[in-house]
Parts: C-alpha cells; structure tokens; sequence
C-alpha cells in the first residue's frame, strides 16, 4: 500500500465514523416512533381480516345465512362447521349451528367471498390469546347473540 | 424463437423426442423427452449452451416414476423442460457433478419418491430425518396414481401436422 | 493459511443452529472448522418443513392460496402472485388491467418492505443494532398499507385466479404516494449511516464473491445473480403481468462479493418506487376481478410460472390431470438455490465472513424448508 | 500496634464496601443509561414500565438475576466455571484503590498508582479465559481465544499512548499527573496519545465495535454463552466497572481529572467534575456501540498493528525529544 493510500483510508474511514455517530446523534433527538403497546393503541384499519363473524342484515336486523354450506366447502383447512334444520312454515333451512375452529383458520377469506349471502364478516379481533386449543373453537351464533 | 432452434438442434442428437410448445400457454419453451442414460448428455448440452438449472423434481405417474428438469436461461428467453422416466430399478443417473445445484433437489426427490440418482456424492436424507427416510410421502396411493398419458397435454387438433414434420425427418 | 493444509487432529465439527443469532430461523449449518477458519459448511434442512407441496395435491387448487404466503414470510404477494399467474396461464383466463396494475403495486410494495426486513437483518449479522430499527420504522408503514388493503400484515392471501380480492381505493394511492416521498428521504440517512461506514464496507468487500459461472451451475438468481454482474430479472427476462410497460434499471454488481449484492438490494428498492410511481400514475379504471366460474376444473398438462420474488426466481410448476385438484405442484424457491451456493461459497472462510456472506444471501428459511 | 492499625483496617474495611457497592451502583446506572441511550437513538422510548421513564427496571432485573438458577453445564469444569466469575470481580474492584475521585478522596495514592492499575486490570483477560475454557463450549472458547488476542495486542497502544503523558508529567502517581493539569489537560497537548487510548480502551472492555468475544451473531454469546443467573450478572457488572476503569484513566490522564470550575464543596468538590468527565465519557462509548457494526477479527489486529501502535509510538518518541530538548 502506497503512503498516500495510507493516510487516505484512515480519513476516509475516520470521517465515515464520525458522519455515521451524527447520523445516530441526530436520532436521538428526534421524538420516538413507537408506541407504548399496552397503554396507547393504534386504531385497527376497519378492513382487517380477524376471524369471522356472522352479521346480521341492518334492514331486516336477521342473520341472513341461509345455511348452504358454502363458506365450509370453500375453507382449504376446513374449520367451518355449519348446521341447519328445517323448520315447519319456514321457506328453507334455519341455522342451528356455525361453528369455527380458530385453531385452523389461515384468515384466507375464502369464506366470506363464496357466502351468496354477505352473511359473515371478519371480526376486529386481533389480540386473542387463551390458555387451551377449546377457547379457540367458536360458536358464531352465540356470538352474534351476545353482541345483540 | 431462433435461439430456442439453436437449442433444440443441439438436443435432439440425445433426445427422444424435442417438441416447441407454446410459451404463453405452458411458461416454458421446449420439452424434451430424455432416455434415461442420456440425462447426463442432456445436462451437460444443457451446461454447455449456458442454461441454468432451475429445478429437479419428479411426478409419480404410472408405469414409471418421471424425473423433470427445468432450465433456464440468463441471457434469452427460454426455458427448457426435460423428462425420463427411471429405469426398473428406480435409478437415474446424477447431474448434481454437472450442475451442482441439482445436489440438493436430487437429494429431495430422493426423499419423496425414493429415486436413487446414481453416482450422486452424497444422497442422505436433506429433508426428511434420518430414520423416516422409506418414508416417500409423495408417492400417490394406489387409487390415486394416474397413468403418464392422463397428465399430458391434449395433443392439439390443427397443430398435429407441424409438429409432426420434424420427428419424421429424423 | 491454507485450509487444505490443515492437519485433521486440528479439525472439528461447529454446530451453527438450528436456534442461533445469524441463521434466520431454523436453519442448521455443520460447520467444519480449523480454527476459525471454516472448511466444509453443510446446512441441514427440514426443521420447518410443512410438506406444501402435498398439501397443494391434497386440496382443491383455490385452497392453496393461503399456504403460498406462508412460504415466504418476507415477500409474500410474489408467491400469491406467482400462483395466481399460474393458474391464470393454464385456464386462460384474462385478467382486467386494473387488477393487473394492483398487484403491481403491491407486489412492488412487498418487494421493498422484504429487502427492508433483509437490510437491517444484514447488518444485525453484522452487529450494528440500529439500521434495523430505522428500516423497520419504513417497513411498517407499507405493512400499515398493505394491512389496509390486504386485511393482513405479513401472510397476504389478496391475490386471486382473476384478479384481487378488493380494489384500492384513494386512500391508498394518497398514503402510497407519501410513502414514496418518505422513504426516499431516508435513504441518504441509511446511506451515511451503513453504506459509507468503513467497518461495514470492510466487513463485506470482497468477502464471498460468487461469480456468474457459480449462478449457472447452482441456479442462483435475483439479486445474487444480479450482484455477480448478471442483468437476469424475470420481470425482464420473461415478462409476466403489466412489468414490460414500465421503465425500470436492473442494477447489476461488478464483482459479485457480499458488497454488491447489498447495494444491488439498495438501488432495486429505489427501482421498484419507480415502477410504484409509474403505475400509480397511468393506474386504469374497470373492474377487478375476472369471470371465474366457481368450480374450475385444471385442464390436463403440466404448466409453469416464474416471476421475481424479492429473493429472485420463483417457478411454480404445476402437473394436472384434469381435475380439480393438482396432479403434482412443484415449487422451486429462489432461497433453495441461492443457500445451496453456501458450501462452496464459505469454504475457507472466517467464521465471521460465512455470517455475512450467508447474510448478503438474504436467506428466508421457511421458504426453503417449505 | 493493634491500636494504631485499627484506623487503617477501617478505613479499608470502608473502602472496600464502598468499593464493591460502587461497582454495582455503577453497573446499575450504565446498565439504564445504555437502555435509555440506546432506546432513543432508535427512536423508541425504551424502559418506561418500573417506576418514572422506568428507573427502577435495573434494580428489578437485578433480583430477578440473583433469583434465577445457576445453570452448570454437565461436562464443565464446575469448580472454574463457578470461579470465572468471582475472578472477573477482583481486577476491576482493586483499581478502584488508586483513582484519585477528588483532591482528598482516594484510598491509597500509590506512587505507582498508573502501573497498579494497568497491571491489575490486564488480569481481566484472564478469567475470560477461565470462563471460556471451563464452560466446555467451542462458542465461549472462540470467544475466550479471542478475547485474548485482542486484550493483550491492544495493551502495547494502551501503554504507549499512556506513556507519552507519564514522559511529560515525569511521575506514575495519578494524583501527580492530576497536579500537573493545573494549566492545561494533556488531550489539548496530547491529542494523538487520547484518541489511541479511548480506541485501546473501548477494545480492552471489549465494547461494541471490537465486541469480538461476545459477538452474538457469529458466536451467540462468546464466553458467557453457558452462564445464567447471577453468573451472568457478575460478568456484566465487571464489563460495566472496567468500562468506569478505563475511563476513569483517560479522565485522570487527558481530562484533568477532578479538576473543573470550583465548587462550593471545598476539597471534595472535584468529585462532581469527575464523575461528570467519567460518565461523558461512557455515554460517548455506548453511543459507539450502537451506531457502527462489527469489525472483523483480522481487521481488529491490522489496524492494531498498521496504525494505533505507529501512531503511539512515533508520538512517544517525538513527545520524549519535546521533553528533553524544552
């Protein structure tokens, strides 16, 4: 190495050094980006994909679901489990039982695309967590009751 | 489409069969059906012609187990695809001392479809633990095996004639 | 030092992972060692192995999608797209430009938000903390956009046979357009803060260097190819969707070393704002979804589909037989090839340098063991 | 006899509590402000959970390291591997001995005080070793040899950088050389000599960015991979305490030492501007390590041996023809 290469390297490199510790310096100073999780939370955007959720038509205030079958068919891991059974004096099956197995569920959205019916959403549920596989099998009818 | 003809002449010398296909209906260029002695030839044209190998897999078909090769290229459009068949032992001899990167995907097909891939360096299980390796999970049952002609292209109505033309001349 | 000198009673055996700081998951390396120089690297694989390819011939073809995002964790609308497009090629259908357009901007979106992710990881490896934090900073804003739009942060299943599950609205455009804005004020930052710094410069000039006979003979492609001087881009090379009516550079490296294949990394991102910007300009109107009959059957035949993924080629290799359901499903991955480098890449190395050379490879483990 | 020992056996009785308490007083506030520093240089709060901007964090961590198991591994020297760390406590407790914290307040101004010093904080390098053999690991033995390596090459430029002050101050007592800045601090004159020592310091503490021997992205943890617990804590408080060591030097030898603008305290006020100087000193090094990455081994030891050990040498030699010939 020639002696100008020398002395050359230790500038250049010095002065790399000293641009980078402005660099971090200047961060320092400027206000933080994070967010206390806990204490402040971020507005969740509305189109998030939690795990659904049966909805209810705002007009007439009734699940629409009309118990095809559909949403179980399209689901690739196959964690929707739907029932229905026919009622005297009612046009087409009611639903008896809609059950997901959040365990499964890979929030694909496959389901809600198929519905014919628009009769299931996804929920804003982000920070789920619990202590057995069960509290992750989910009976959307009763969800749907208990948010009246 | 004058590169791709470069490539077909030079592999039709080890190949049963060269066929162009239809890029934008299949995403590749050539498919070569190889005898299995001739991969190695295959490959080394392959190298030689300045393709890179882009993977090794195999499908389980009736009578024999198919062992693909895609190749592609840095400089041109054109992607290579050729297949054998694996001889009665379920062999096929090793391109992974041609192209190296083969090493690895051999050694998969390997493991899910038992092919031995002789005078290969080193066919230990890549993925499959040491103590499942008989395990070839991607072999299809019985049921579900599908003669080698059902996974085929339908051979095309109007285009017979011309496709037809160079096989002859050999 | 000659490591072929190295008298055997001086050899030993160093396992690196599979739980360790620079393999980026469950990656296990046997290291042969002399010393700290390292002679023989063989990386084991299949700790993560989920077997998607038997799950791809075990369900109907639209019950793959979710599984393509969770290969690649980092860029995962490249593998939605890569399977979209192929299923798209074998059952002819066209899909409406404005969907075209958006999975454009997404995928380009994705790109960038991976090669952040692999930005700081590098230099993690190389054990400078804070770029990390900084190129997180940036990263979550696009996982905010995409969240928006997608419904996810990280495993997208937005693409769809046809096209994409919902249209962009002007909020996105408005939030993507700050973010270009933004990001290209930081990149002096990062610029000063990594790229000029001499230890960092040391710690990667030179060390790997992978040339374009090593690329052919082992398949390595995206920016390891490119770094190694290779101008090979599928977005280049085999057109897929709308990319040929953008105007776009591949930047390519001169000697193929760990340097290059950072900065090749450093220009694509300013690369893909471009096309973002170009596509958000001329973005059409129309609908997003094709007509897709509900229950498609495969015709028989074998196709295959490559686009660029963050990491380089991806080819879904599809075999069907008629049915529903796939025959076979192949999926080459681009971090396979490029890791497969390493034993003949790393050999003679210090262990040091095999971190940052296994680092510049901008590995994703659950896309090799996928 | 007893009766005019006593005093003295206090005294250091004193001293040592004081001392020892020190060192993990110490740790406690570096161990927060590297947090804190570190946190807001990437833009995020950092601790903020125990008690107000999260003061007490360290306090709780320290519990909860002294509650946790001592892990031995099975094929482990066990009697090294519980001494490496008791080991590493004594050379950065004893020069706490010499530093002169103010005009009145030190515990023994030994006319050798610098060499004391050097000599007893070289040992450091020598439970790293111990901790890196017994652990029976090939991490925490990478780590060990090359912490090694790399203490012993950077003590030549520590030395030299040193000895140019000692050539113009002729005496090896901190206090003397503290007494000899009464116009002017040596950096001023002696800026070369400064900036080898804070390179050799921040490489003898084994501090970001010559952090080789625990570098956890090539070798997890280095030496201290295999200790848990309170094991684990004892290294951490010795890294904290020689941090204070060597930088307590540059400031008794570059920065004046205790002196400063008077304060209303009388003798011991020059504590305050001590301790000020000290810990000016440790926020620039953890501003270091969070801003550059990590050089490599060979690159450790090249600029070593191509430029610190020239650059101290050619300035002890110029220094001491200065000395002679003014």
């Amino acid at each position: 190495m020639s002696k100008k290469g020398y002395f050359t390297e230790l500038y250049v490199g010095g002065k790399s050094l000293l641009v980078g510790l402005g660099v971090t310096f200047k961060a320092c100073l400027q206000p933080i980006v994070t967010v206390q999780y806990p204490r402040e939370k971020l507005d969740i955007t509305p189109n998030y994909r939690g795990h659904i959720e049966l909805r209810r038509d705002p007009e007439s205030g009734e699940c629409p679901c009309i118990v095809c079958g559909m949403c179980a068919r399209a689901c690739p891991s196959g964690c929707i489990t739907v029932e229905g059974e026919k009622k005297e004096g009612e046009k087409g099956k009611t639903l008896t039982v809609f059950a997901l197995d959040f365990t499964r569920c890979s929030l694909c959205g496959t389901c809600v695309e198929t519905c014919p019916k628009g009769a299931i959403d996804f929920s804003q549920d982000y920070n789920i967590a619990g202590f057995t596989r069960e509290e992750f099998h989910y009976d959307l009818i009763r969800r749907l009751e208990e948010r009246g | 489409m004058r590169q791709t003809e470069d490539v077909q002449r030079a592999v039709q010398a080890v190949a049963v069969a060269v066929t162009p296909v239809e890029y934008g209906q299949r995403g590749y260029h050539l498919l070569v059906e190889l005898e299995n002695g001739r991969v190695r030839d295959f490959a080394r044209i392959m190298h030689d012609q300045g393709y890179f190998i882009g993977f090794v897999t195999a499908v389980h078909v009736a009578p024999a187990i198919e062992v693909r090769y895609q190749f592609a290229h840095f400089d041109r459009q054109s992607r290579v695809m050729g297949f054998t068949t694996v001889d009665a032992a379920g062999a096929v001899p090793t391109i992974a001392d041609i192209f190296p990167g083969a090493n690895w995907h051999e050694r998969e097909t390997r493991d899910f479809y038992g092919v031995v891939f002789t005078g290969h360096p080193n066919l230990e299980p890549l993925i499959l633990p040491e103590e499942d390796v008989d395990l070839k999970p991607l072999l299809k049952s019985e049921k579900n095996l599908k003669d080698a002609a059902a996974v085929r292209w339908p051979e095309p109505k109007v285009a017979e004639d011309t496709a037809a033309a160079p096989a002859a001349k050999e | 030092m000659s490591e072929a000198q190295a008298p055997l009673h001086h050899r030993f055996h160093l396992n690196m992972g599979p739980q360790h700081p620079s393999t980026h998951g469950v990656l296990r390396v046997i290291l042969e060692m002399d010393g700290e120089y390292v002679l023989n690297p063989q990386p084991v694989l299949g700790y993560g192995h989920r077997m998607q390819e038997k799950m791809a011939e075990a369900r109907a073809w639209p019950g793959f999608y979710p599984n393509t995002a969770r290969m690649d964790y980092a860029g995962a609308l490249h593998y939605n797209h890569g399977y979209c497009a192929l299923i798209e090629r074998l059952a002819g259908i066209e899909v409406p430009p404005r969907a075209e357009y958006i999975r454009v901007i997404t995928s380009e979106l994705n790109r960038i938000a991976s090669h952040l992710l692999w930005y700081g990881a590098l230099l993690l490896d190389l054990g400078a903390f804070t770029p990390i934090l900084y190129t997180f900073d940036d990263r979550e804003q696009i996982l905010d956009i995409l969240e928006d739009i997608t419904g996810s942060r990280l495993t997208y299943c937005y693409f769809r046979a046809g096209g994409v599950s919902r249209d962009i609205d002007d909020k996105f455009v408005e939030r993507t357009r700050a973010f270009i804005t933004r990001l290209r004020s930081r990149f002096p930052m990062l610029e000063k803060l990594v790229n000029g710094n001499v230890i960092f410069l040391k710690r990667v000039e030179g060390v790997g260097i992978i040339d374009k006979d090593m690329c052919q003979r082992y398949g390595a492609t995206g920016p390891v190819a490119r770094g190694a001087g290779v101008p090979y881009d599928v977005r280049r090379a085999e057109p897929y969707s709308v990319y040929p009516e953008f105007d776009f550079e591949i930047p390519v490296g001169e000697n193929g070393d760990s340097l290059d294949r950072f900065l090749v990394r450093f220009k694509e991102m300013e690369q893909s704002l471009r096309i973002i910007e170009q596509a958000l300009d001329r973005l059409p109107d129309g609908p997003v979804m094709a007509k897709v009959p509900k229950k498609l059957k495969l015709s028989p035949g074998d196709v295959s589909f490559a686009v660029e993924a963050a990491r380089g080629e991806l080819t879904y290799y599809l075999i069907s037989d008629g049915t529903e359901v796939p025959y076979r499903m192949r999926i080459r991955v681009p971090s396979y090839s490029n890791l497969s480098v390493l034993p003949e890449l790393c050999h003679g190395m210090l262990l040091s340098d095999l971190v940052a050379a296994m680092g510049s490879l901008d590995l994703v483990i659950p896309e090799i063991d996928r | 006899m007893m009766e005019s020992l006593m005093p003295e056996l206090i005294r250091m009785v004193v001293a040592a509590v004081l001392v020892v308490a020190f060192v993990f007083l110490n740790a406690m506030i570096m161990g927060y402000l590297e947090r804190k520093l570190s946190a807001h240089i990437q833009r995020r709060p950092g601790l903020m959970e125990v008690g107000p901007h999260g003061i007490l964090q360290l306090l709780i961590d320290g519990l909860k390291l002294i509650g946790k198991q001592l892990v031995i591994p099975e094929k482990s020297d066990h009697f090294l591997f519980r001494l490496a760390p008791v080991l590493s406590f004594a050379p950065v407790v004893l020069p706490f001995i010499v530093i002169p914290f103010s005009r009145k307040l030190v515990i023994r101004d030994l006319d050798v005080g610098l060499i004391f010093i050097l000599a007893i904080s070289s040992l450091n390098v020598l439970t790293i070793l111990v901790a890196g053999w017994s652990s029976n690991n090939k991490y925490s033995l990478f780590g060990a040899v090359r912490s090694v390596a790399q203490n012993i090459s950077y003590e030549i430029p520590m030395l030299l950088s040193l000895l140019a002050v000692v050539l113009m101050t002729g005496t090896f007592s901190l206090q003397g050389i503290v007494a000899a800045q009464g116009k002017i601090w040596f950096f001023l004159i002696q800026p070369i000599a400064f900036i080898t020592y804070i390179i050799a310091g921040v490489a003898e503490t084994n501090r970001a960015p010559f952090d080789l021997p625990e570098a956890e992205s090539e070798l997890t943890a280095g030496y201290h991979t295999e200790y848990s617990g309170m094991g684990f804590s004892l290294f951490m408080l010795a890294e904290y305490a020689n941090m204070f060591i060597v930088c307590s030097i540059a400031t008794t030898l570059f920065l004046g030492g205790w002196r400063g603008i008077p304060l209303p305290f009388g003798d011991y006020s020059g504590i305050i501007w001590f301790f000020l100087k000290v810990y000016g000193l440790m926020v620039f090094l953890v501003w270091i390590r969070w801003t550059y990455p990590r050089t490599r081994f060979d690159q450790l030891m090249n600029f070593c041996w191509k430029y610190l050990i020239p650059f101290a040498l050619v300035n002890v030699l110029v220094t001491a023809v200065l000395v002679k010939v003014l």
